[in-house]
């Protein structure tokens, strides 16, 4: 493996060095009836699960067909998705906010040839490769984070239980029949890199053991103060500890009042908290961003705690499913699951999905929490 | 045959949805046949050690990343997210795995010719594993080792006319939903304007110069399709001023069953014929439309714009004509001192070119922030701590009621000394008064 | 002729409202002419000196009163307010003024008989100037010296068969509504338990062993007539576990225009013919009410009783059969952590003499509150530092979804070390499969 | 003045003394029919404002005469009271949980009569002795305190502002024109001595000075550390402070902390607040008790201040015409003022009001002062 130089001088890093110039710029790809008729499109329908038709002043249309997948991808998979965008899109498609792929044609012709050549499509292990749907009054791919494949602080994998979720979810990928749209949203820690905490559903890998202190390379590697100050809830605080013969300085930990948020590990690696038994994944609910009828919401933690079952993940989806279920059944149209969860009342939502209510649910973290609680008699039996 | 058996992992190939295990599979199975017999710059095998750390993972149900130690390119404060096996020796190919951020195009388009161009990169020098996208919404290229970063960013800024993103305590990668190039809800233009600030503010995206990072998202419309709302300290979210426009013909077309409802997006079921007073005038928030006489009628005063109409009646309802946005500022996830979703700062502001009254809240903003925050402070944060009267005073913006959902209900008011006459008093002439 | 001029206090003599100066005045003037001859032992003119005093407050614009110190009756730590005035030379007759809370009986029914003999005494032994009744519920006599005290209390004691009422930290003085003595709507027989849990805690009551203060209030039904869920440490309000009685005649009889609806509360203004759609069932807020073929139907198990329809229609609808109440705590004043509302703990409990089942819960929530209070810290403070889940745990009761409007919206839970298998691991274990 | 003994013996305070006996049994004070249909009352009508009949299972009839007027009542005007009683309802009556008093009849016939004993009697001022009224969809007597006429720590007069404020809404004490039952509630200090935090129109008297510092006297009258922990701020701390010749122990307060809560106050005679030019009135709205149709909500803040106008507080009762005026104009039949408000939206509150919408009104109150600003787009302009 000969390394092999791009022109760049390690020893003069300054010439010709191009910085600033940010990304390209976005009118370069557009999809020429894209370029035409922006900013007068009129109306859209969705033709069926996954297929749009955009319809401009000018008359022209843009018919989109969306699929789903998994956002990691390789770019063996990526040259695959160029292949059909070249062969049926003229060389453009796009990806949506919530990671799907969008192909663009401009007539409707031009339609169920894609849609076959898409569907048509499967790895060697069986699963689809570009799978259409993900519109409207269903649900459509997982927004997740890195979980297990590249980052250091997680509670859970990523990857693994989004395909899990999204197998047992999948018919509704494909089809409308929820009340309103549902949306999915993982996180692997509680940093929560994505929307999970204005989610319908909400999977979120959490910690339940103190860090492990790791007090032999604590202050070598570390800002002591700097992971003192990072815990939220003031449980670290610096101490001199034992360590053989000689006394280092490190730090102790209440575990008492450590909510294992992981913050101290992030300032600090001497502190992990990853645990087999301690880490898994918390279920939230509810949650939403759109402002349409009720203003956003966020999701609501109605499970505390169900351990990581790699690599299917059998509970946490089971609880899902379970959720959707009793969501479709029960909400009016065009009403989101917290909407629904608001208007029967969240004790009927425990009855209808048969969670059970722990004390965990129950709010005490800071002030805040005493404006969850009921100040009413207003209540359902 | 695989490096690593990975038999937890294979698990994961069966059923409908893609498979990211038999992406990665076929990946490593592309690298180790090597038919373009590419100059592989970083381990060969490294994607077999990827899925065979995985798999370690799935056994230990924990993860075997390391914390990342500062990497980077030159003069650049992010971009890059350094990242190390804890299992260096049983996966070599892994051993060091930083990931870069490319700052993605405006709506993700692309054309094929440039993500090929990109795959050839990534795939020479670096894993060939990405995100498409990550959740900010950067391209994430999965896996390089440190000697690569510079090079990568060379050919980059060189040969694709392209930048990185951000990471680390300064401007992350703005994003936008599609917005008004494909939407017909749409209020402005998401991509004109996120592409203007993102290359207005290189500096900040580039070299932190800030207590902590800060995102910008681009919504062309309540609806928030890029949820700006729930994750940018300042969330740019398209509204209007005057009427929503009504094609009365096309109601009737609603109401007659001509047209779906919602553009379809119920057609999975049959809810029943479409009810207009049901499903849009009972629906309302503010209950400000009425059908009557065959005409729908919208007391548009009182209409908060939620989309609701509008949505359900995509060919009869249009947004209104006088058009901008609303910024919200301070959302963020939980950590550490809760999530918040943005809060009203400027009710309505005109969006166009060159977005100079804009830039002068955003700097506002900055100002306060740098001057104020603690290290690792959002603005969120910032804001709560220090009250949202402050952050009105330091951009300059007139409290209006707008700014609250409901006024406050403790009456703990701090009034300042210049508001009441001041506070010094005499203690011994309070006494001639008040006797002991 | 008065004692002080009170051009300012004048003023408030006009008006068709009921004037205190007025009534004042008539007291002065009433004991300036003492046709009784009563041997006052207060200062005949302190209700020309009350006057006095205000006049100069509304002329400075601030209090003339200050701190009480502490002064009461022996043995007890409540019932008296020590007050004295600022001005003392210019105004002796209410140089101490301080004021004796007298327990009121249950919904402040009277005889006039008990009520003259307490004016006579309050005349003989005190300024004559009362509350009819204070906030928390006593009858507050306002105005006598330090040496009547102890006389009051023992004419009290042994002619009045009455004893104080609360102050200070302990148990206040417990006050209800007028319930089923005089209200159709009430869930039990709020004067009974109000009387019997007085009685129970007189120890409570006269002997400060709390941190603080703390109210019992008991309200019949949701309507809360005597605000309890806003001022109470434990609020007691009457609630039902079967079903609304119906019937269906007298539901006729509203719509048709037979009976007013609410009683007759709206009299004043036309409100147009009675719509039991728009005026009942529309505005239930769990909209489980339907009006269908001339008869109201509602679906009992999802109704939360909240009183709208009964209120609507009292002679058509009457509360369920299966009575009890629900008890929420810690409601408070704004001082120190900001007002809270009292919050549901027991959903629903039977109150049924000898009421063993609410003391319990009563004497558990007071045990951890003696135990964890802080000084000056109420209840509902208690909880807020140490969680509702604490409070649950030391009363015994198992959590439920109606204990809260909605989940926490944060996750971070505090496990328990006992909840997790144990915290205890070996950092050389860990670092065995994962390297630094 | 003799000192005349009731019996009791300094000397011996505990000869015969008698304690913990509590307060009269309730049923000794029963009108008759109340005790006969205790429990068995099958309905209610307001006949007009002020004038209830509940009629029992047994047939039975209590006719009730509602009374308005100052709960500062003296001996002479309780004597008057008793004579009514006396004349017309043998000798029985109540007080109602808002001051109010209520006559009670077992007969239609008896009504009429006491009605006119009652509306005959006024003071020589001219204010009517016992205004009938205060039912059903009105407004009733005002919940209030102590004031400049006994407390140590208002800012503003109770019964003055009340008398004031009853004056100018008396119409509606006496009618039921209004949407719903509206109360009026006042406090004379942040201690809120009543339920004014959940009140549909809440008075409010507050400090704006932080406290003075008597220095000389502070250490011997006040223990320092109770009042530094009394501060919720935590703007006050111990100092030395020089007085004279003397180093004195005193306290120094960080006036930019104060929010003026006089607790301080409460705890050391020598840090008044009090000031003419410094206290005033903080007007809140839309506070409610019941839990009918919508749950219990605490009134908001929509005047900072208005200053104290004795004796008269004409800026104050103009303002409060002002919300019940266009409350009444605007709100539907049921609703109460916070519901109206929150139906049309605090900005729509402010427009019909015409009230001034000041930075004050904006929550800045610890962590929850969040949850009141505005997180979402839906607004009106
Ligand atoms: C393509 C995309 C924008 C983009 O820039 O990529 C998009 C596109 C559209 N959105 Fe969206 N939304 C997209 C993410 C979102 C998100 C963001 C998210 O989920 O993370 C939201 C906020 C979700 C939330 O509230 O939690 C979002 C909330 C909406 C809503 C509001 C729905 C509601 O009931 O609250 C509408 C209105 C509607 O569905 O009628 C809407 C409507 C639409 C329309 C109909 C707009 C139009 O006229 O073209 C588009 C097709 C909708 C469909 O797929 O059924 N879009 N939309 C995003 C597709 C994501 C995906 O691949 O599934
Ligand atoms: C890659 C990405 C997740 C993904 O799989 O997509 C990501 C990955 C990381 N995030 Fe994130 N964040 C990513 C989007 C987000 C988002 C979503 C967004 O930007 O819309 C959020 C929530 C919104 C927000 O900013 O609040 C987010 C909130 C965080 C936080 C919590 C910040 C907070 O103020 O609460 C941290 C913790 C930190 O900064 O120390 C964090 C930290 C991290 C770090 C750098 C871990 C760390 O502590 O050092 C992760 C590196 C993972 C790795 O090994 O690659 N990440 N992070 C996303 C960036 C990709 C991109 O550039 O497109
Ligand atoms: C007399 C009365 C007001 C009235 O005019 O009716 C009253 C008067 C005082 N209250 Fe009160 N409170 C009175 C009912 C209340 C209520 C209402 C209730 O009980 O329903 C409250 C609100 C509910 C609550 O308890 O939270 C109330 C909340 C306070 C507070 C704030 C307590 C808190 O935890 O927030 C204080 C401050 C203190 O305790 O230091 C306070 C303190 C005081 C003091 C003792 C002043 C002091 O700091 O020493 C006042 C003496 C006034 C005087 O000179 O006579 N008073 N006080 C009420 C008692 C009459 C009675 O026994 O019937
Ligand atoms: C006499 C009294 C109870 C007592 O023990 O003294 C009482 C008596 C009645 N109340 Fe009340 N309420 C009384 C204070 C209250 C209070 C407490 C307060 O204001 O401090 C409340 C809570 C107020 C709040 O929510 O802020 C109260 C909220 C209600 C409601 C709920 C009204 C609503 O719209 O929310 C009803 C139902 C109704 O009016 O139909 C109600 C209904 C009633 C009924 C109809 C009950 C009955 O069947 O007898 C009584 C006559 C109502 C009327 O006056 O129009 N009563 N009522 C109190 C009279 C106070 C006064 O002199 O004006
Ligand atoms: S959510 Fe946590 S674990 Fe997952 S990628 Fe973000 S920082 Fe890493
Ligand atoms: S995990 Fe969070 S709460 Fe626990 S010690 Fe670390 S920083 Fe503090
Ligand atoms: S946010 Fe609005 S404008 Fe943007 S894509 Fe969604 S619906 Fe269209
Ligand atoms: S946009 Fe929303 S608020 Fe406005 S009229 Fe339509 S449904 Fe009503
Ligand atoms: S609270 Fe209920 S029971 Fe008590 S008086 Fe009011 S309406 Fe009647
Ligand atoms: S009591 Fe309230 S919730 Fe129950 S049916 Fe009547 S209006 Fe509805
Ligand atoms: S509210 Fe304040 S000033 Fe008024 S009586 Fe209560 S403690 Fe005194
Ligand atoms: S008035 Fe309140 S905030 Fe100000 S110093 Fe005194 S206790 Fe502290």
């Amino acid at each position: 493996m000969a390394f092999i130089s791009s022109g760049y001088n390690p020893d003069k890093p300054m010439e010709n060095r191009i910085t600033d110039i940010g990304p390209q710029k976005y009118d370069k790809f557009y999809p020429p009836v894209i370029a035409k008729n922006k900013g007068k499109w009129l109306y859209h329908e969705i033709i069926k699960p996954g297929v749009l038709v955009h319809v401009a002043e000018s008359g022209d249309e843009c018919y989109t067909v969306r699929v789903g997948g998994a956002r990691l991808m390789t770019v063996t998979h990526i040259r695959e998705i160029c292949e059909i965008a070249d062969k049926h899109c003229d060389g453009h498609l796009r990806f949506t906010t919530r990671n799907n792929i969008e192909f663009m044609v401009d007539s409707k012709d031009k339609v169920e040839p894609l849609i076959q050549d898409l569907e048509s499509r499967k790895f060697e292990g069986g699963s689809y490769k570009f799978p259409v749907g993900g519109t409207g009054a269903g649900v459509t791919n997982i927004i997740h984070t890195q979980g297990w494949i590249h980052c250091h602080t997680p509670a859970t994998d990523a990857s693994g239980p989004v395909k899990a979720t999204m197998d047992v979810l999948f018919d509704d990928f494909k089809d409308h029949r929820l009340p309103a749209q549902l949306r999915v949203s993982l996180a692997c820690c509680l940093n929560m890199c994505g929307a999970v905490h204005c989610s319908d559903i909400a999977i979120l890998g959490y910690h339940r053991k103190p860090p492990l202190l790791d007090h032999e390379y604590l202050d070598k590697m570390c800002e002591i103060p700097l992971a003192i100050a990072a815990c939220p809830t003031a449980a670290i605080k610096p101490a001199k500890v034992k360590f053989g013969e000689a006394e280092l300085k490190s730090v102790a930990v209440n575990n008492d009042r450590c909510m294992f948020c992981g913050n101290c590990y992030t300032m600090c690696p001497s502190m992990p908290l990853a645990d087999q038994e301690g880490d898994g994944i918390v279920i939230m609910v509810g949650g939403k961003v759109s402002n349409r009828i009720s203003t956003p919401k966020f999701s609501k933690v109605v499970v505390a705690f169900i351990p990581n079952e790699p690599p299917r993940w059998e509970s946490t989806t089971a609880c899902i499913k379970k959720i959707v279920e009793a969501y479709s059944a029960g909400a009016n149209k065009y009403e989101r699951v917290g909407d629904w969860a608001e208007r029967i009342g969240w004790e009927r939502f425990f009855d209808k999905t048969e969670l059970e209510f722990t004390h965990h649910l129950i709010d005490d973290f800071r002030d805040p929490a005493y404006y969850t609680w009921r100040q009413s008699t207003q209540f359902k039996f | 045959m695989a490096k690593h058996a990975t038999p937890l992992l294979d698990q994961l190939e069966s059923g409908p949805w893609p498979s990211f295990v038999s992406d990665l599979k076929q990946e490593a199975a592309s690298r180790a046949k090597n038919e373009k017999n590419v100059e592989f710059q970083v381990p060969q095998d490294c994607v077999e050690d990827l899925l065979g750390v995985l798999e370690l993972s799935y056994k230990h149900g924990v993860t075997h990343w390391k914390h990342g130690g500062i990497v980077g390119v030159f003069g650049y404060g992010g971009g890059v997210i350094g990242r190390y096996c804890d299992q260096p020796e049983t996966f070599p190919g892994v051993a060091h795995f930083h990931t870069m951020r490319i700052n993605q195009p405006g709506a993700k388009y692309y054309t094929t010719e440039f993500l090929k161009k990109l795959c050839d990169l990534w795939e020479f020098r670096g894993s060939g594993v990405t995100n498409m996208h990550g959740s900010t919404g950067d391209i994430i290229f999965i896996g390089t080792s440190t000697p690569q970063l510079e090079e990568i960013f060379y050919e980059l800024t060189h040969n694709f006319n392209q930048d990185l993103g951000g990471s680390g305590s300064n401007l992350r990668t703005p994003s936008d939903c599609i917005g008004s190039s494909r939407c017909e809800y749409s209020c402005y233009d998401t991509q004109a304007i996120c592409y203007a600030l993102t290359q207005e503010y290189q500096d900040e995206l580039h070299r932190p110069a800030f207590p902590y990072k800060f995102k910008f998202k681009f919504d062309g419309c309540p609806n928030c399709c890029v949820a700006s709302i729930a994750r940018a300290d300042i969330s740019f979210v398209g509204t209007w001023k005057d009427d929503i426009k009504i094609d009365q013909e096309a109601v009737a077309g609603y109401v007659g069953g001509e047209f779906a409802p919602n553009g379809g997006a119920h057609s999975g079921r049959d809810w029943g014929k479409f009810d207009i007073d049901k499903e849009v005038c009972d629906l309302c928030p503010t209950k400000c439309m009425k059908y009557e006489g065959g005409k729908l009628l919208i007391n548009n005063k009182e209409c908060t714009r939620c989309m609701h109409c509008i949505n359900v009646m995509p060919r009869a309802l249009h947004i209104g004509d006088d058009r901008g946005c609303s910024m919200l500022v301070g959302a963020k996830a939980p950590i550490l001192d809760g999530a918040q979703m943005g809060s009203l700062l400027v009710p309505f502001i005109k969006v166009e070119e060159p977005y100079d009254e804009i830039k002068e809240v955003i700097e506002a903003i900055w100002d306060w922030w740098m001057e104020e925050g603690k290290n690792r402070e959002r603005l969120g944060e910032l804001i709560k701590r220090q009250g949202f009267q402050k952050l009105l005073e330091m951009t300059n913006i007139k409290p209006v009621p707008q700014h609250v959902q409901e006024p406050r209900h403790n009456p703990y008011i701090f009034w300042k000394e210049d508001e009441v006459g001041g506070w010094d008093r005499d203690i011994n002439e309070f006494r001639e008064k008040h006797q002991r």
